[in-house]
């Protein structure tokens, strides 16, 4: 078992090369190699799930050192529960996404197919890894060669900006996480996780680690107020990789903040420890799930839902370590498990649901939402798939969803126990931040899936889609299906993932999973997913076989009666558009209501002049006005210091002279003038 | 019998040699063939046992900086054969071209084997002179500019240097009891404790203001930029990865010696701050490049004031900074030598005419690429190794100044990758019509680009253990 | 052994007169009577290494004071001459700072020497803490003629008169070795002849000795491309 | 034990089925004569129910199988939800169940359902009323778990029938808190069911319309199970806030027919009193502008979050 991590990463990293090699050979060789790239991912993939499954049940594998690394200490590999569980995320969602490549990436350019296993590698190896070293070289591969693989994509300007945002803020949070190892490792250096676990920061050092791995790692989960790249670069990469760019690249983010901050830096840690992560998780929450409801785009529109999701998982981790500072340990447990969960089974859901996007685009032409419609005529299995995938992030039970933000809500309303009244007050905003972040979030994902796929045509395109082929069916139903299951065995799962819930609460995992329900404790509620769903099950067969004694007709099909208006004429063959709501439309009543603080929102009535017979404009839009906030400064500070530095080149020699003697006659100054020096 | 000498007399002869062969190409591979024979050389010099010979030493400092200044050469020959034909030399420059090649790597051997201070001195002094020689070649005006900017600078700075080294000669003589010992760096390594530290430091001033204009520390960097720029392709390779370096060394010998005995101005102290300044003034400067050879001009300036910084943090970030020294040479060359090419090809030096490499010349764009990566820093390569190690040391023991270093190294990367997007990834740019091939074949460009980038990574990911032992060794040494 | 009182005094007034002169290189304005005056820095400094030779015991140093003389005060004054009568430039320079100004600043940088060097030299003997810090005032004048002169040739004459400094500081030193010496007169020669070899290019390609306009040739300016 | 719960529980589910279009009933039977009309009398749901089932449905020609399936699931999901929460008894079957936002999140299934069968035929009032109904739950929902969390820090559980219990015992007495809680709930009810001021639901009035809006496509059956679904989400609500404000007279699961029959009584006067109140309370006031419920909601988010806070003070200071 020691080996296998190894083999599976250097398997990778043979399948790259394989990779880099593909654009030398003629059309069917390149493609034959395409094929085994992805394929072979796919196959390291669920290698990778069940290694992880292998690790969560037997207690996983202690750290071994391996022959290489840099000079100082060599590298380590090591599979916890805590790794074990993230690692089962990037399995089964590499797996999918695998299987979607081979039928949908087989004819890419070898620059694209390159840094495909190296980005599962750098994620693998993220999560493999026993020591701080390894883990930040991990994350700076994985950040790499997802730049480049969205920095490959077909060029407009547009996207090479987004790129070069993305590689901006991965640099950044590269930036901040090296420091904050440094800071836990201390003067003694030694990086190993065993070390860094028994000498948690304290102090003035505490605050700047978790400045910093908030900064780093919650820049690249796509925390707010860090958020702006996400929405921009996920996109603009090809079906697959922004599946697990969204799906799989934020939970490593995450697991490296749970990792530096709850596991190895958690330990006797004081009671404000998460509430910052807190903030910005519930803050997250609500602006992605705000901005998921605005957007047009389907693939932006998803990479907002991620931050929503993203946020819920970091209030639970705040929420957990906070609940642990204040010794309620199977409090902590229940939160630390409601980000597990909810890490894992937003993972699952949003790489179906990306997938889904990118099969929608191959099949209907478009991402926009006002190009889509009536798209389950045309798909239905791709139809359904998404619908479970929509209906679980909109949290509805009992999917997946659900069962992680059921769990976080039941941590958040057991959280006042802490007794500190502020923080009492920021638990009580946090739930309602949480529930509004759910509820927008649920109707994001309605508007996404009903655009997407009912009501008219918005274009001729749609009509001539088609349902995906069976590989591509076989990867977004075997999504679906977790997303299912996960929703109905949250316990056994939980049961599974102890270890992992310890690392982060420090409580021996969660205390009241059973195999078919969860409790947040002994006297709390209980949630019971599998009965429910056979409950809702029988109920609705029962309602079914009802209705069939009851009302035998078969239905009738007619014309749409739509409040009595008159059928449209021939030549607008679906209809008026204007009769059916489009995304601005359907997004307006969210965007007057609390778009316009958060989102800057805009609405303007454009009437024509008295006489004129032109219809009357409604102009609408919104920008996120965070971002650009936080980065214009920046960059004008940058720009106004390198023009500085350049005044600094622009002199003639003799003043470069005079800079190289001013230097030596300062420091002849500064001899002379020193107490001890020159002139004592 | 090997003798650390015949590494310094090697290249004197091939220079002498080579000013005398009037065809170009023939001169390409007899410098091809020196160089080769200072590379073995360097390598015969593992076997050797460390210690003083006469003016020269071999210890565990000099001696990676030595094999490394063998191979560079030897890659960098290879490449100017390549790249010959594009220079367009007529038959004179051509010959002081080669000549001076050789001249600048025997004074190159030299400057890092002198025990004697006063003997490094004349070594770079005399590197700087093949140098300024090779930069003004093309005879330009710019190039003109360049050079003479080159000379009044770097003649100002050997000159403080030159005082510096007196000082230092002075201060030991009472206890060396003069000769030349005074000047030995073993023998003023046993005596500096007991030496006067206000005259250790005046010294280190001269040295630091000296040698650091060599070094191209800020504020006394100006003629780096444009001597990179100006000269033949061939020659920012050499500036970069050997010249940089010889100066550094000097300065750590310096400072090894006055650190044992601190005066008022610590020689860490000083080293820090303008190993900052170097790295935030080119961070910053960085970003208004608009030609491609002076940008990495200036990401050379960063990096000497990494290692720079390194090096005056002292301790365990001793081997960052040596590690960031070999590193930096190595991948600062794959990088000149795959942008020489790019240059060649597009006709043009200007980053507007570079473009989108990866599309026309994948190879060539990838391995450019990859050392651009390696330039700023990122992982797996040597440089992200030594930087990690850097800013883990400054956090845990200066935390204020790991706030400057990682500004610095944040602006630094970005600009090196905003650039690296443009010239690889972004749309390509047209070819120039009628670009001379390289002489010896496509891999004679791509093959030391590459076989330098293979040596940074295991130089950060998988050094072996006695060459990592050697390191460490050096790291004692430099403090 | 000790010096004695002459020999001290001699040492002296010949290392004040070397730094005498390089304010009288301040003082001028025409090129010739730079020229001129760095003939004679170069022939003062030639005495005082031969003195130095005499006073230590040290015969290697005859043989530097013999270069000293023979190269800074003969050969190179000639060669400059030549130069400038060959490239008939004008033969007042306009310096960048006012010849006042100069002196004042260059009174302040002989302060700062003593300042720096005299107590720092406490341990070392009398004579070598007055000949480095009168050497340190050279090279220190010599920079400030560098940077407050546009043209060509008073900039190389300061920087040469920058290496008379060093000369007289190696010369100080008892026990310098010889090597350092030799290579320290002879790197200065060939120093020379670079730089001289650059100002006939310069005159070549730029019509004009004054650098102020190389730097219009500058690579990479403003508005050359985005 | 498992008997009387299982008993229990089929009771109930029949109760309310029955009960659930008669309160619909009643509740406009009361306001039509609180208006002075007539009004129709309180079994016509039930008369209009038996009508719908007879009648052949029509499907719009655009719509998918999502318009014929979403009633089912809509109406299942709320029957489940319905069944959860206390009635006559305590402690039925699926009492353990019954958590309170194991509820809201049933709830949200069958709203998710409405509104695609609202956007399924692609017509300009579907879209719009789903859009509005959304948004409208949103805001609906912070307000609904902080009401949760003052009686989940009273009762210590999220269980509905724990709840019950705990207010029933009368340990936690008259708090401040618990009524700005019911305060909140009572607004969540009134936006979540589509009754004044936030939604008309006798309007026909297309622009005004959110509930109905979403209905329009559907015709026989599945109109018939639409209205099912609505008067059943009623008759949950009602129930809800009998469970919790008006404790008193719920008899355990155990008690026998007896007792049971006492419960029911009670009950009946708890849903009774509910209806006449919403009746009252409807006929006084006027439908608000679709774009002042948030602020109306935003109120109810904000009594909550009081509620809460007070808890936390007095909590601190005992």
């Amino acid at each position: 078992m020691t080996a296998a991590p190894v083999l599976l990463l250097c398997l990778l990293l043979l399948l790259a090369a394989a990779g880099a090699f593909a654009g030398r050979w003629p059309a069917p060789f390149g493609i034959a190699i395409a094929r085994l790239v992805h394929g072979g991912c796919a196959a390291v993939s669920a290698g990778f799930a069940l290694l992880a499954i292998l690790a969560l049940a037997t207690g996983g594998m202690a750290p071994v050192l391996l022959p290489f690394g840099p000079p100082w200490a060599p590298l380590s590999l090591g599979l916890d529960a805590l790794s074990a569980w993230f690692l089962l995320l990037l399995g089964l969602a590499g797996l999918a996404a695998g299987l979607f490549a081979l039928e949908r990436e087989v004819a890419v350019p070898p620059r694209r197919l390159l840094p495909w296993p190296l980005f599962l590698a750098g994620m693998a190896l993220t999560l493999l890894a026993a020591d701080a070293f390894t883990l930040l070289l991990g994350f700076e591969l994985m950040s790499l060669a997802s730049w480049a693989l969205v920095a490959s994509s077909p060029a407009d300007a547009e996207a090479r900006a987004a790129a070069r945002q993305y590689l901006g803020f991965a640099l950044f949070a590269a930036a901040c996480l090296v420091p904050a190892v440094g800071l836990m490792g201390g003067l003694a250096g030694d990086l190993s996780f065993a070390g860094l676990r028994a000498a948690p920061p304290q102090g003035w050092a505490a605050v700047a680690v978790l400045a910093l791995v908030l900064a780093g790692a919650g820049a690249k989960a796509g925390l707010v107020p860090l958020h702006g790249w996400l929405p921009l670069a996920h996109p603009v990469a090809p079906g697959p990789v922004s599946a697990l760019l969204s799906g799989v690249m934020t939970k490593v983010a995450l697991y490296v903040m749970a990792r530096l901050l709850l596991d190895l830096g958690g330990l006797g840690q004081p009671l404000w420890w998460g509430v910052p992560l807190m903030v910005m998780g519930a803050a997250s929450a609500v602006l992605g799930a705000l901005r998921a409801g605005q957007e047009r785009d389907t693939k932006v529109l998803l990479a907002c839902s991620t931050i929503e999701h993203v946020g819920l998982v970091t209030l639970g981790l705040g929420l957990a370590a906070t609940l642990r500072a204040a010794d309620l340990g199977p409090l902590a447990a229940l939160a630390a498990a409601a980000a597990l969960l909810h890490a894992l089974a937003h993972g699952l859901f949003k790489t179906l649901l990306f997938l889904v996007a990118a099969e929608v685009q191959h099949a209907a032409g478009s991402r926009r939402l006002d190009s889509l419609g009536a798209l389950v005529h045309a798909m239905p299995a791709v139809a359904l798939c998404a619908l479970v995938g929509a209906a679980a992030a909109a949290a509805l039970p009992p999917l997946s969803g659900f069962a992680g933000e059921w769990l976080l809500l039941q941590a958040l309303l057991g959280a006042w126990r802490v007794g500190e009244l502020g923080f009492q007050v920021l638990v009580a905003a946090c739930t309602a931040l949480a529930a509004l972040a759910a509820a927008l979030g649920a109707a994001a994902m309605l508007r996404f899936w009903g655009l997407a796929f009912l009501g008219r045509p918005r274009g001729p395109r749609t009509l001539g889609a088609q349902d995906a082929p069976p590989l591509v069916r076989a990867a977004l139903a075997g999504l679906a299906g977790l997303a299912v299951l996960i929703g109905l065995l949250p316990g056994p799962l939980l049961m599974l993932g102890a270890g992992a819930i310890g690392a982060l609460s420090g409580h021996p995992g969660l205390p009241e999973a059973a195999p078919l329900s969860v409790s947040p404790s002994v006297q709390g509620a209980d949630y019971a997913p599998l009965p429910l769903a056979v409950l809702l099950g029988l109920l609705g067969a029962g309602l079914v076989w009802l209705c069939r004694r009851l009302s035998p007709q078969p239905a009738r099909r007619g014309p749409a009666w739509d409040g009595g208006f008159q059928a449209p004429p021939p030549h607008l063959p679906f209809g008026d558009p204007a009769t059916q709501p489009g995304a601005d439309g359907f997004a307006q009543p969210l965007r007057r209501m609390l778009g316009g603080r958060l989102l800057a929102a805009h609405e303007a009535v454009h009437r024509p002049p008295p006489g004129d017979t032109a219809p009357a404009r409604l102009e609408s839009g919104f920008h996120d006005p965070l971002p650009g906030r936080l980065l214009a400064p920046l960059v004008a500070l940058r720009e106004r210091l390198s023009v500085a530095a350049e005044r600094l080149r622009d002199l003639s020699l003799r003043r470069l002279l005079m800079l190289g003697f001013g230097t030596l006659v300062l420091l002849l100054l500064l001899l002379a003038l020193l107490p001890g020096g020159g002139a004592r | 019998m090997m003798h650390p000498a015949l590494l310094v007399l090697l290249p004197f002869l091939g220079a002498v040699v080579l000013a005398a062969i009037p065809r170009q190409p023939v001169a390409a591979l007899a410098n091809i063939g020196f160089s080769a024979g200072g590379f073995l050389l360097a390598l015969a010099l593992l076997a050797l046992p460390r210690e003083v010979e006469g003016l020269l030493h071999l210890d565990a400092l000099n001696l990676p900086l030595l094999l490394l200044s063998g191979l560079v050469g030897l890659t960098t020959a290879v490449f100017s054969a390549a790249t010959l034909p594009a220079e367009g030399f007529g038959p004179r420059a051509g010959r002081a071209y080669h000549a001076a090649f050789q001249l600048f790597l025997g004074a190159n051997h030299l400057a890092l084997l002198a025990d004697n201070l006063g003997l490094m001195w004349v070594a770079i002094e005399l590197a700087t002179l093949a140098s300024v020689l090779m930069v003004a070649l093309h005879r330009t005006p710019a190039a003109i500019e360049a050079a003479w900017k080159f000379l009044m600078l770097c003649g100002v700075g050997i000159g403080l240097a030159l005082f510096g080294t007196i000082v230092l000669a002075l201060a030991a003589q009472p206890l060396t009891g003069g000769g030349a010992a005074s000047l030995s760096i073993a023998a003023l390594g046993r005596v500096a404790r007991e030496a006067d530290p206000a005259l250790m430091t005046l010294a280190f001033v001269f040295l630091l203001v000296g040698y650091g204009t060599k070094a191209g520390l800020v504020p006394l960097h100006s003629w780096l930029p444009d001597a990179h720029a100006e000269g033949p392709m061939a020659i920012s390779a050499v500036l970069s990865g050997l010249l940089l370096n010889a100066a550094l060394h000097a300065i750590l010998r310096a400072k090894a010696i006055v650190a044992l005995n601190p005066g008022p101005l610590p020689p860490g102290a000083l080293m820090v701050a303008m190993g900052l300044a170097s790295l935030l003034l080119a961070a910053f400067a960085l970003w208004r490049r608009r030609d491609a050879r002076r940008l990495f001009a200036w990401s050379s300036i960063e990096h000497m004031g990494l290692a720079a910084f390194a090096f005056g943090l002292g301790g365990p970030a001793a081997m960052a900074g040596l590690l960031h020294m070999l590193g930096h040479s190595l991948v600062k060359s794959a990088l000149f030598f795959a942008l020489g090419r790019a240059i060649v090809l597009k006709g043009g030096q200007r980053l507007a005419a570079i473009g989108g490499l990866n599309l026309s010349h994948p190879v060539l764009g990838w391995t450019l690429a990859l050392a651009i990566l390696a330039t700023a820093g990122l992982p797996p390569f040597s440089l992200f190794a030594s930087e990690f190690l850097m800013a883990q040391q400054s956090v845990a023991r200066l935390p204020w100044l790991a706030l400057p270093l990682g500004l610095g190294l944040l602006v630094a990367a970005l600009a090196l990758l905003r650039t690296l997007q443009d010239l690889c990834f972004g749309p390509a740019t047209a070819d120039a019509p009628g670009a001379p091939p390289p002489a010896l074949g496509e891999w004679a460009v791509l093959a030391p680009a590459q076989l330098h980038l293979l040596l940074a990574l295991a130089l950060g990911m998988a050094l072996p253990a006695p060459l990592a032992a050697l390191l460490a060794e050096a790291a004692r040494i430099a403090g | 052994m000790g010096f004695g009182q002459l020999s001290y005094d001699m040492a002296h007034l010949l290392g004040g007169g070397v730094l005498l002169f390089s304010f009288v290189l301040l003082y001028q304005r025409r090129l010739s009577g730079v020229i001129a005056a760095f003939a004679a820095q170069g022939a003062l400094l030639a005495l005082a290494v031969a003195w130095q030779g005499w006073a230590q015991g040290a015969p290697g140093l005859y043989l530097t004071a013999l270069l000293a003389a023979v190269a800074q005060a003969v050969l190179l004054p000639l060669a400059l001459r030549r130069l400038v009568r060959h490239l008939a430039v004008q033969r007042a320079v306009e310096p960048a700072l006012g010849i006042g100004a100069s002196m004042v600043a260059g009174v302040a940088l002989v302060a700062l020497a003593l300042m720096v060097v005299l107590p720092a030299t406490a341990g070392a003997g009398l004579q070598a803490r007055e000949d480095l810090a009168l050497a340190l005032s050279v090279v220190l004048l010599g920079m400030l003629m560098m940077i407050t002169r546009h043209n060509a040739i008073s900039q190389l004459v300061g920087l040469l008169s920058l290496e008379n400094g060093l000369v007289l500081a190696a010369s100080g030193v008892r026990g310098m070795p010889l090597v350092l010496e030799l290579s320290t007169a002879a790197l200065v020669l060939m120093l020379a002849a670079v730089a001289g070899f650059f100002v006939f290019r310069l005159r070549e390609s730029l019509a004009s000795l004054d650098v102020s306009a190389l730097h219009a040739h500058r690579g990479e300016r403003e508005g050359e491309g985005a | 034990m498992l008997f009387p719960a299982i008993v229990t529980q089929l009771l109930h589910a029949a109760l309310l089925l029955a009960l659930a279009p008669l309160l619909v009933g009643v509740v406009r039977w009361l306001k039509a004569r609180l208006l002075g009309r007539r009004g129709a009398h309180p079994f016509q749901p039930w008369r209009d129910l038996r009508k719908l089932l007879r009648k052949q449905p029509v499907l719009a020609e655009g719509a998918s199988p999502v318009t014929a399936a979403a009633p089912y699931v809509a109406l299942a999901a709320t029957l489940a939800a319905a069944l959860m929460v206390p009635g006559f008894a305590r402690g039925m079957a699926l009492a353990p169940m019954g958590d309170l936002i194991l509820i809201g999140g049933l709830l949200a299934v069958s709203r998710f359902a409405l509104a695609l069968a609202g956007m399924d035929a692609g017509t300009a009032f579907g879209g719009l009323g789903a859009a509005r109904e959304m948004s409208f739950a949103s805001l609906a929902e912070p307000a609904f778990v902080l009401a949760v969390m003052v009686l989940a820090m009273l009762a210590g559980t999220t269980s509905l029938d724990g709840i019950g219990a705990v207010l029933q015992e009368g340990a936690v007495g008259l708090r401040v808190s618990l009524g700005l809680a019911l305060l909140a709930l009572l607004a969540v009810a009134l936006a979540e069911n589509g009754r004044l001021p936030v939604d008309n639901p006798a309007t026909h009035l297309e622009l005004t319309m959110v509930h109905e809006a979403m209905l329009l496509e559907a015709s026989g059956r599945h109109l018939a199970l639409w209205e099912m679904q609505g008067a059943l989400r009623l008759a949950l609500w009602l129930a809800l806030l009998a469970a919790v404000f008006l404790p008193f007279g719920t008899a355990p699961a155990e008690a026998g027919p007896l007792g049971w029959l006492l419960g029911l009584a009670a009950w009946a006067l708890k849903l009774g009193l509910l209806a006449v109140a919403l009746a009252v309370f409807e006929t006084a006031i006027a439908k608000m502008r679709v774009f002042r419920v948030p602020e109306f909601l935003g109120a109810a988010l904000l009594l909550a979050l009081l509620g809460v806070v007070l808890l936390f003070l007095s909590t601190g200071l005992a």
